[in-house]
């Protein structure tokens, strides 16, 4: 059964006012252009989980009021989406730190359905003073202490991946940061892809499958949708213009050209090129594709 | 930044990247972190560690050489690795020990080999805010040996953080590692800076090596420190970068570095350490 | 660095008496010759792990005093093998069970590096009560009961993959069972592969490798390796003599034929064709190989 | 292997196949078990469930429709798959509460739906053993629904079993799985055999109906159960094969049933349940 549909509905259907959000691609392939819709629908009081991910432009916007991470500002004076939150939205954003790998044990256990996750790291940390969702126990078995970390169950998450079929089988490649267990403790999954592509493609490499159609409820076709961030396979990095964006002059502007200014990612791709010029995406595609060595099936 | 003016023909940021460099063995997998450390991961792929592996934290396994990146995830740094997997992966490596060695930057460092990625001052009313610990918990609880490299003055050297980000030795107290369920024989075992070398004997930091080819000396040391370091009974000068340390370095590090590429949103995720 | 070896060096260098052994390939792709050299080499006293693999043959040659398992006929009375273990070589086998998630579990946990791993199953059930690695405990965060299975650290896992490079970097598609988490969890790894192929097949689809060389003590190559279990893109199950080995006879016909009576896994191949004809290997491969969709990976 | 002698055009094994297939939603994911559980989903599968996925424990997840294979994994049922993956996937799929059904066999069952996959007797010295759960304790674990097939004789429905491989209502106290940790709103929810079909009301196994198509009487249900069976107050014949559903069951499952392959080797993984 297809799960195909526009980026709008996809967003306007599964994520709502107070949500817990996962947002994947940390690092590589961040869903920029799902990040975008939601801020064009100003959905808020969001609790964002994530590793490094696109969460600045949600937090600057006023829509978030927690943010489960590793890795953030968290202090006012140094950031200005925080200073943005609280002057123009009147929200103060609160953090709970983990390490990275903290984030993932939260994500993982979700996953797996059990309510926390044991781990030899956090323990003796001070982020364990101010995270509850990291205590130490007694082992059951040996004896000494060990960590525990909390099992985090989005409410929906959000993946931007190369290829799925209109089903929603999913199939990402590259570095996957807390991509697998991030999408797949979800209760609700939008996957965004590059492309949509016919299920034989799924079925002829079904072990690249991170994801089952089953678990999915939104199918997007996005190109460049994780600009300006790279996607293995596909762009590298975006150009230009990095260091924007931290007074409100730039970041106002940014989120007209980019969101309110437009009515979807598309619109705001192509003036991209209106202004850079029609080669601007053409030039951050890979030059030098490379193909992997196909893994042989059938009977 | 402290950029250490020196008469000789290496900065002592030089030294410190070459000296954390030859830490790292051919046959070991190192988990590595974002600046200098994957500088010195590079380093030593280029001179005595062809087949070590690298262990970069968004889940890149890779024992083939790879030019410097501007970042750890970056299409370069992923293209042609051996594994691509994620966070979770790598991290269960370093868990069940089969990571030999960990190589980090820090935000403060204290006596005990304590690391502060965190806040200085309250948590709650910092004087100073970093991002946090990143993967940098991760590495130091979980690798046999943990090196850091970081430049030094006596604020980002104070004799006990403010926030313990990464456990190193506490209070110094035997086996308080094991106590708290930290795997046993982990911690750090270096600490690299611009000025010196030092090692941790009985949990202490204590002073190993001054770089006194590139002008360094004991005084220097002791003024860029919180405490009054204890120091190595053989204290020594930290052995000059060869010839080919420095060909290799200037050609595969400084000739490669990178300013991050400019990008068009505010929202970029900052490279992790 | 190569890992290549002999399946004879592989086995004498990696696996003594005594050892805990993980055995891959539950139900796909079992590292049929890898045992059979095992029992070449009367390795013995080991504990097995493993999902409905090849324990019976080391069983019945008395090899094993232990069986970690979801799935095994436990009782004498109906188990050749066990019975063959007690009479011909003074071993009696005893056996931990679990459900076969509980299996997943334990070896997941040591894969991890933690001690233990929470599950919601096995609990209330009958196992716990004759199987101390598996317990109840209170949850440190809900409040309720937790059940925890301990963690298995196999001193030596073997694995049958379609192909991996001399390093040791492993890749096997199709269904894994638990080869990710064992193989993985296994201090010591014995990988034998149906072709070594250049690092460059591995390295343009490095989401597909399963453990990385760095890991990977030994590298085999044995065509026919998993033989007479299918292996995806390789070959069907095996023809003929299903049922035999329910006694005596034929228990020590096939021990002969194929272990004690032939130098290795090759000549034992070989008779097979002696015997059934020169196509017999050939009928079993795939008759109408699929190619997987490649991905592009480049710069 | 009791068979059952009947009138009609089709047997109670049959009518049970049948049965069972019909409470596969065109919505449902599936956790399914080899044998029967396997005929039936995939009966399901040809008929009202086109849609359902299909997911088998060594790490199969299938949507698209398949031929009845004579095992769980075999090359056909891994061909063509939307994803192969492990065990550890399809049962934190399970445990997670995604799978909307389990569909299994069963050694013993009792009266409140306790199921015995391992000993008869004393767990040490059995009188009879199985192979134990292989699978069968997560499906009833995890599952939303879980229903059990298997033919029906007294031996094998006895009042309590000996062991709990599988709990079911534990003594039909209420909230008895939910206090041993066991996930809240989980456990089996029909046994179809080739005699009858029976729900939980309270926990309590209650006979909903009796194959009465092919010949099977309540007192012949009564006398193939160890204990004095509840009876639902709307007993009701069972609702026969359509022809669509039997021309379907004799294409697709009588048809496509295969013996396991011979194989050389005596040690064989067996199939599990």
């Amino acid at each position: 059964m297809s799960k195909v549909m526009t980026m709008q509905e996809a967003i306007s259907k599964n994520v709502e006012s107070g949500d817990l959000l996962f947002v994947g691609g940390s690092q590589h392939g961040t869903p920029s252009a799902a990040i975008a819709e939601i801020v064009r629908q100003r959905i808020n009081h969001l609790t964002v989980i994530s590793i490094l991910a696109n969460t600045t432009l949600l937090i600057g916007e006023g829509l978030v009021d927690k943010v489960l991470t590793g890795y953030a500002m968290t202090d006012e004076k140094r950031s200005y989406a925080l200073q943005r939150a609280k002057a123009v939205h009147n929200v103060s954003v609160t953090f709970k730190e983990y390490s990275h790998f903290g984030v993932a044990l939260a994500l993982f256990a979700g996953y797996m359905g059990v309510p926390f996750l044991p781990t030899k790291g956090h323990i003796g940390s001070d982020m364990m003073k101010y995270n509850e969702n990291i205590q130490s126990i007694d082992c059951p078995f040996t004896g000494g202490q060990i960590g525990v970390i909390r099992a985090v169950v989005p409410d929906v998450g959000i993946l931007h991946v190369q290829r799925c079929d209109a089903e929603g089988n999913t199939q990402k490649w590259g570095t996957l940061g807390v991509d697998h267990e991030g999408i797949n403790s979800s209760r609700k999954v939008i996957i965004t892809t590059e492309k949509i592509v016919d299920s034989d493609v799924i079925r002829r490499d079904p072990n690249r499958t991170i994801i089952p159609g089953f678990r999915v409820n939104a199918v997007v076709e996005q190109p460049f949708g994780a600009y300006p961030v790279h996607l293995v396979g596909c762009y590298n990095d975006g150009p230009s213009g990095f260091g924007a964006m931290r007074d409100q002059q730039s970041w106002e502007n940014y989120v007209k050209e980019a969101i309110h200014g437009v009515k979807d990612w598309n619109e705001y791709l192509e003036n991209l090129k209106k202004l850079n010029g029609d080669d601007f995406l053409e030039n951050i595609k890979i030059k030098n594709p490379l193909k992997s060595e196909p893994v042989i099936t059938g009977i | 930044m402290a950029q250490i003016k020196d008469t000789a023909e290496y900065s002592g940021i030089d030294q410190m990247i070459i000296s954390a460099s030859r830490q790292i063995k051919d046959t070991d997998a190192v988990y590595v972190g974002v600046g200098f450390p994957l500088e010195a991961s590079i380093l030593a792929k280029n001179l005595q560690a062809p087949n070590c592996t690298v262990i970069l934290e968004n889940g890149i396994v890779r024992a083939s050489l790879f030019r410097l990146p501007w970042t750890t995830d970056t299409m370069e740094s992923q293209l042609f690795a051996e594994q691509l997997t994620g966070l979770f992966y790598v991290n269960s490596l370093a868990q069940a020990g089969h990571l030999a060695l960990g190589v980090m930057g820090a935000g403060n460092i204290d006596r005990y080999g304590n690391v502060n990625d965190t806040a200085v001052g309250d948590y709650n009313k910092p004087i100073h805010r970093w991002m946090g610990s990143g993967g940098a918990n991760d590495v130091m609880s979980f690798c046999r040996k943990t090196i850091i490299i970081m430049e030094q003055n006596k604020r980002r050297f104070p004799e006990k953080v403010d926030f313990v980000t990464c456990p190193g030795y506490f209070d110094g107290e035997p086996e308080a590692r094991e106590k708290v369920g930290l795997p046993p024989n982990t911690g750090p075992v270096a600490v690299i800076t611009d000025l010196a070398t030092y090692t941790f004997e009985d949990g202490e930091m204590t002073l190993e090596s001054v770089h006194a080819g590139c002008g360094i000396t004991l005084e220097k040391v002791k003024a860029a420190l919180g405490w009054d370091i204890k120091v190595a009974k053989d204290l020594m000068d930290t052995e000059p970068p060869t010839e080919e340390e420095m060909r290799t370095y200037r050609e595969k590090i400084v000739a490669a570095r990178r300013v991050m590429p400019p990008r068009p949103m505010p929202s970029i995720p900052t490279p992790s350490r």
